[in-house]
């Protein structure tokens, strides 16, 4: 299988690991990912939120570098690159305005068949591969799948999973062992983009969803989105600190705990590179010590 | 050809039939047969010549074929759709009639053409055709044959047509339809046209004009291709009749791409799959109705 | 057709003002064919009547055409004046130069012109008409009600008190409905089971009534007054007519931990049971799905797993071999009370525009329940006795929180309609709570309130005001475990305040929707359905318990959502229609049916295949010796609705439609 | 085209929806053109793309075909078997060069007198701007003949 790949700016930067694992995990799973050459980025929370057209112009135009590429379909693994993606070729294909407006900035046309697909969409098609390739199945592992605000919505973009009780994320974790729990936030905020603006906002609002994973009697948190993932990986001993909440929770990318289940390494999945330490995790399903003097200070 | 021949011989015999409908050879090409005797079965012909569809005798409108008694009747694929057609409308019934499906490679264009087939003498419709068999059979003869020669490109006129302005295909079909003189041979040797009194012959009232005229010419192609549409089954034989030679197949051809793309309908030979006219779908598009 | 008159109405100024009838009249007179053309002011008047079968009598007119407003308005007076003068009434028509000319056009010249042209078509139409018979029918004089609920069971006793016999097919394995799942009723909160259970029991007693519980209607064949209908006897596994309802089966069953249908999984049943002790016929049957001896047999056991019940049985009434038996019964007259089916909160909707209400944690978290659960808690043969306890702890919940609307007036994610009874329902909830729990608090999130009726609005005053409930006008976004409370996020419109309230329990108030399987059931009966899957009536306003069908009739919520009065009204006006219909021996129906030319149809039966009522049927024409020529079609007179659509079907146009024969349509067309 | 040219249209219409929503057009008084008349049959199950070849024949410039919106069907579902034939029909008449323009297909309610009334004044200029319908005479005189 061949795909479109969009790593997005934080897959080269805050969150390597996840770009680590996904590649790691893609090759173990066949998929040959293409990147898209001179891709640029999607425009994240800033550009749409200042101009509407900027905000589809920016990822239109990595829609068009995709088609001069002949790919036809494209995997954007973090979820708001996704969303941006996705939303954009909404507005292409239903409103007009917008689509000559686009047309006249990039000289171009793009197509609106591209199908854009997420990291949910990709692994939970693949459930059956990672089941039957599991060489370390995470057995006794209870995992919260936190879905966060972008995955699933708004439902006349995404269009591929209940946008108020999805379960594709949760049909993952089971292929690979790991028991998906039942808990109530797994689609509330966490704050977004204000961590470094409105840091209290994200505290309080990061803390809330942990607290709800805890006391679901989850051991780690799955997430598929970078942003999601620094504010509950980088803020929790903060939030840990000043609330004696319990023991520090592993945030780990679905990539990871799918990598993890096809027994490949976990230095090599990028688990080390993570502010709350998921040792305790790899000691429950006994796996070895993550190498202290790799571990890298970002 | 032995074995078609050995079976037909068998058939009579036994009495499970009282006449082969089949192909024998004639001055100039092939022709239909029509074999009563075991003796003559050695008549018996099949091969690159039979253009004829023998199911159009199978129509009850066809009282001398049918005096002869229980028919067996020799079909290639694209005939089989036929006598699937005429079990779907009731005009005969399934075991009534003795079915000896023929391995087909396709045939010439022109029955009395006796050279080998290649690319440049096959009947166009068959260098698109991919069935080489019936699905629809009691008996099922011939060694297994290759793909016809000659390019798939079948509907390339059709595409032709449509991309034309209004006024180029007005102007085409007045030339075409111009010509014909309303001798109705494309209806006679039609096996899907049945009807005991066609719509063309009623005259109380006179819906389509008579005279061999354009105005009238036009209502009734257009009728007929209409009531083919989806039962048409190809087989090219309105053309081969037509001795003004109107490519009377587009017509049809094209109501079949409407059903195709519009109802994702393709005639076959199953008699239990129901015609587009007739039968619906609440979501049916409607992108022409305000 | 030779004689033709032409009467031309001036309709006072209406037509007149902008048509110049005198025109019109003396062009038609030049027609070929017309003998009399004349103008009247008021052709519907009796002089104007008068001077029409004046004209019939005097110049022997074999056509009359009556040019003046809709056919919709006067066919049938001007129809029955040439009846009444001794011309065949469909050898009158009309042409429409009122609502489709001079109320539409202002132009004096151009709408004269469109007159003449307008009169022009009919009389070329007519000189084809030929003299028609009215059709007449024997009846069947016997009904059948589908669906035992209160609206069913209105329809059945009122039809049987009529003096008619009733066929009344319930699927369930007792009548009663939901109205038997429930508490009390809004507005004047007398006990739901108090008010049907001697309804039911009157049914069971009847003697016009027979009562077939546990079956499904299998096909209808037929057509007004000649229904012949295959029921579906479903295996009880009992033997109805040995058993005496004394329970011992169901006391002895060791299965006894099956979540209730009844109680909607709130209470527990038997694998043998009736679903509630009021049970009409108080019958049980065996969930041959739950049942040991079933599931043992499937799993090829050879020894029979168990058979407690048959141990028990007295009259030795349980019969494991039981199978489905069918009957048929001859109708003349149908009434369709299905009722309907509650919005199914955060599960798999077939629909795909339909899509469930995950936030609300419906069948996640046991404290949110759905209204007809709440019904259960507060009724007194309920599983809880009567008293309002969390399905989680058993505990009083002690802050309630009711949404409405849910699945309701939602275009985003549920249906558009608006439910109708939830708004009253949820007040009646509020009440009962009030009632129950003391010092509890209801919060009732609402869009609006809907509380048009007797005595209605004044019940939701009550529920605010005597049993002090808080109505918030806005949504809930989401709920939230909180140890084991439920936070309910919402936001109060009114005051434009978000909310968090620590609920006890919350109360989804579901819309209501159509049965699922009703496509199969329209499709037996030939009736239509809207979208949402609501059978339609044939008219909004003027005939809503009838339906495109004739002799098919409607009751209650599966014609939209209806409460209890509404149903039970409706039942009566079916029943009314029903003995109507029963007051003839014959039934008297238009002669504009299809006829076939049997000479030139070839039996290809495209007709067959388009006709909505199947009144296509196979006819074998033999020649003098008896030996069969062809199979021709022919039109069942009684089915047959005459909607054409074989005549444009049929290939050689060996069909006609009477009043519509291709002739006609030719004429008009050729005066163009 | 001469702007006086005034087109001749024939409407062939349901009973149950459309002839009543052009009812209901004229008893709220709604002004369109009179180029239109009305035949009156039961459903567009009865209407056969035969009447639309002769109206055109005879020397109708347009047509219009009207009934019961999907589902709203008075006899269930004579409309769903008119779409279908309407929409071969459709593609056929375009095929051989006839304008499909001429005839416009719709669905009109008994509750749509305004709707009628648009229906009635579109086709009525469309066909005005395409002016007559001079292809069947054009026939009868032939180019082929």
């Amino acid at each position: 299988m061949r795909l479109g790949y969009f790593p997005g700016c934080s897959l080269h930067g805050t969150a390597r690991e996840y770009e680590e694992s996904l590649k790691a995990v893609a090759a173990a799973l066949h998929i040959e990912l293409e990147e898209i050459r001179d891709w640029a980025c999607c425009g994240a929370t800033s550009a749409h939120a200042t101009s509407r057209t900027l905000g589809v112009a920016l990822p239109a135009r990595t829609l068009m570098q995709a088609e001069k590429q002949n790919l036809d379909r494209i995997f954007a693994p973090c979820a708001a690159c996704y969303n941006r993606l996705a939303s954009a070729q909404h507005a292409l294909a239903h409103d007009a305005t917008m689509a000559s407006q686009i047309r006249s900035i990039l000289d171009y046309s793009p197509k609106t068949s591209v199908s854009i697909i997420n990291i949910a969409q990709l692994l939970s098609a693949q459930a059956g591969e990672i089941q039957k390739n599991s060489k370390a199945p995470l057995n006794g592992l209870k995992i919260a799948c936190y879905y966060g605000c972008l995955l699933v919505r708004p439902p006349e973009v995404c269009k591929f999973d209940d946008p108020e009780a999805p379960n594709s994320l949760d049909h993952i974790v089971s292929a690979t062992g790991a028991a998906p729990v039942a808990w109530d936030m797994a689609l509330e905020c966490c704050g977004g983009g204000f961590s470094l603006s409105r840091t209290a906002s994200v505290v309080r609002l990061s803390r809330a969803i942990l607290k709800s994973a805890r006391s679901a009697g989850a051991h780690a948190l799955a997430v598929a989105c970078p942003m999601c993932h620094s504010n509950l990986d980088f803020r929790q001993q903060a939030i840990n600190k000043r609330n004696r909440d319990g023991e520090a929770m592993p945030i780990l990318f679905l990539s990871q705990l799918v990598g993890l289940s096809l027994g490949l390494d976990p230095i090599q999945l990028g688990l080390h590179r993570h502010f709350v330490s998921p040792q305790p995790l790899l000691d429950r399903i006994g796996m070895g010590k993550l190498q202290p003097e790799r571990r890298e200070q970002v | 050809m032995q074995e078609l021949r050995d079976l037909a011989r068998r058939l009579l015999r036994e009495n499970q039939v009282n006449v082969i409908l089949g192909y024998e050879c004639a001055r100039r090409g092939v022709r239909p047969a029509f074999i009563t005797e075991a003796a003559d079965c050695d008549r018996l012909v099949f091969d690159h010549r039979c253009v004829h569809n023998l199911a159009a005798y199978l129509s009850p409108r066809r009282t001398h074929v049918r005096a002869l008694g229980r028919p067996a009747v020799v079909i290639k694929a694209c005939d089989a759709r036929a006598v699937a057609g005429l079990i779907r409308e009731s005009q005969i019934e399934r075991e009534e009639t003795v079915l000896i499906g023929v391995r087909c490679g396709g045939v010439v264009l022109d029955p009395a053409d006796s050279s080998p087939l290649s690319s440049g003498n096959i009947a166009p419709r068959c260098s698109a055709c991919d069935q080489r068999e019936p699905a629809l059979f009691d008996h099922l003869v011939g060694e297994p044959k290759g793909a016809p020669a000659g390019e798939a490109s079948r509907d390339a006129r059709l595409s032709e047509i449509e991309a034309m302005n209004p006024e180029e295909r007005l102007g085409l079909w007045i030339g075409l339809l111009g010509r014909c003189t309303r001798c109705h041979a494309c209806r006679q040797i039609c096996p899907m046209c049945f009807c005991e009194r066609c719509i063309a012959d009623k005259t109380q009232p006179a819906w389509i004009e008579t005279s061999p005229h354009s105005r009238g010419n036009f209502a009734w192609h257009l009728t007929r291709a209409l009531h083919l549409a989806g039962r048409c089954v190809d087989c090219g034989e309105c053309e081969r009749a037509c001795p003004a030679r109107i490519p009377l197949g587009l017509l049809s051809r094209k109501a079949a791409r409407s059903v195709a793309s519009r109802y994702g309908y393709v005639v076959t030979d199953d008699p239990a799959i129901p015609t587009p006219i007739g039968s619906f779908q609440f979501d049916d598009g409607q992108e022409f109705i305000a | 057709m030779s004689r033709i008159g032409v009467f031309i109405c001036h309709c006072g100024e209406n037509i007149g003002r902008t048509v110049d009838c005198v025109r019109v009249a003396h062009n038609l007179e030049n027609v070929p064919g017309v003998v009399h053309s004349i103008d009247y002011k008021y052709m519907c008047s009796d002089p104007g009547q008068a001077l029409i079968k004046q004209a019939i009598r005097e110049l022997q007119l074999d056509g009359v055409v009556v040019g003046a407003c809709s056919p919709h308005m006067h066919e049938k007076t001007f129809r029955k004046a040439a009846a009444a003068a001794g011309l065949n009434p469909y050898l009158c028509e009309m042409a429409n130069l009122r609502e489709h000319c001079s109320w539409i056009h202002e132009d004096r010249e151009r709408a004269t012109d469109k007159a003449i042209g307008l009169a022009r078509f009919m009389v070329e139409k007519i000189k084809y008409n030929r003299p028609l018979a009215t059709i007449r029918i024997p009846v069947e004089r016997r009904a059948l009600v589908i669906g035992g609920g209160i609206a069913g069971i209105q329809a059945a006793l009122d039809i049987a008190d009529g003096g008619r016999e009733v066929i009344l097919v319930e699927k369930e394995p007792s009548i009663g409905g939901h109205m038997s799942q429930l508490s009390e009723t809004f507005p004047t909160l007398d006990c739901s089971q108090c008010i049907l259970t001697p309804r039911m029991v009157e049914v069971a007693q009847h003697p016009n009534i027979q009562l077939l519980a546990y079956s499904e209607v299998e096909s209808v064949e037929g057509y007004i007054g000649n229904f012949q209908v295959k029921i579906r006897r479903k295996a009880r596994s009992v033997d109805e007519i040995k058993c005496n309802g004394c329970g011992e089966c169901q006391k002895n069953c060791p299965n006894q931990k099956i979540p209730g249908e009844f109680d909607r999984g709130l209470g527990m049943r038997t694998a043998i049971y009736v679903p509630f002790p009021q049970a009409v016929p108080n019958i049980p049957v065996i969930d041959r799905a739950k049942c040991a001896f079933y599931r043992g047999k499937a799993k090829g056991v050879k020894k029979a797993v168990c058979g407690k019940c048959a141990e028990v049985c007295g009259p030795k009434a349980i019969d494991f071999d039981q199978q489905d038996s069918f009957v048929t019964e001859e109708v003349g007259a149908i009434v369709v009370a299905t009722g309907y089916q509650l919005y199914s909160i955060g599960k798999a909707q077939e629909s795909e525009t339909l899509r469930g209400y995950g936030e609300y944690g419906y069948g996640a978290i046991p404290d949110v329940i759905d209204g007809l659960q709440f019904e259960r808690l507060a009724s007194a043969s309920g599983p809880t006795g009567g008293k309002i306890l969390r399905p989680s702890d058993g505990k009083e919940p002690k802050t309630i929180v009711f949404l409405q609307c849910i699945g309701s007036r939602d275009r985003a994610k549920g249906i558009e309609y608006c439910s109708k009874i939830c708004c009253m329902y949820v007040a009646k909830h509020a009440i009962l709570y009030h009632h129950k729990v003391d010092h509890g608090r209801a919060i009732v999130f609402y869009l609006d309130i809907r509380a048009g009726g007797k005595g209605y609005d004044e019940f939701v005053r009550r529920a605010i005001e005597e049993s002090h409930a808080l109505y918030l006008r806005g949504r809930v976004s989401r709920l939230f475990r909180n140890g084991d409370t439920i936070c309910v996020h919402g936001v109060d419109t009114l005051s434009g305040e978000p909310v968090a309230i620590d609920a006890d329990m919350v109360v989804l108030a579901t819309a209501m929707r159509a049965q699922p399987d009703i496509a199969s059931l329209a499709q037996k009966l030939s009736i239509s359905y809207d979208r949402h899957g609501f059978l339609n009536e044939a008219h909004p306003k003027l005939r809503p318990v009838e339906t495109n069908t004739a002799g098919v009739y409607l009751a209650g919520a599966c014609q939209s959502p209806r409460d209890i009065p509404d149903s039970v009204a409706m039942a009566s006006a079916a029943a009314a229609k029903v003995l109507g219909l029963f007051s003839n021996e014959l039934l008297e129906r238009e002669p504009l049916i299809a006829r076939v030319d049997q000479l030139a149809c070839t039996g290809c039966f495209h007709c067959e295949r388009v006709c909505p009522y199947g009144a296509i049927e196979r006819k074998q024409l033999k020649d003098g010796k008896g030996r069969v020529i062809k199979i021709v079609a022919e039109v069942n007179q009684g089915v047959c609705q005459g909607c054409g659509t074989c005549q444009a079907t049929c290939p050689s146009k060996s069909v006609e439609l009477e009043g519509f024969t291709d002739e006609q349509v030719y004429a008009a067309v050729n005066a163009l | 085209m001469a702007s006086s040219f005034e087109p001749n249209i024939v409407a062939f219409v349901c009973n149950w929806c459309t002839y009543t929503g052009a009812d209901l057009a004229g008893t709220s008084r709604i002004s369109m053109a009179p180029n239109v008349r009305i035949i009156r049959l039961p459903c567009t199950g009865r209407i056969d793309t035969l009447f639309i070849l002769k109206a055109l024949e005879r020397g109708a410039d347009g047509i219009i075909v009207s009934g019961c919106h999907p589902a709203d069907c008075h006899y269930t579902a004579g409309n769903y078997h008119a779409r279908r034939r309407f929409a071969i029909f459709r593609d056929l008449m375009e095929f051989v060069g006839i304008d499909p323009h001429r005839v416009t297909f719709s669905w009109v309610s008994a509750s749509e007198g305004g709707k009628w009334a648009e229906v009635v004044d579109r086709t009525t200029e469309r066909v005005r701007r395409l002016g007559p319908f001079r292809t069947y005479p054009r026939l009868a005189r032939g180019a082929g003949e």
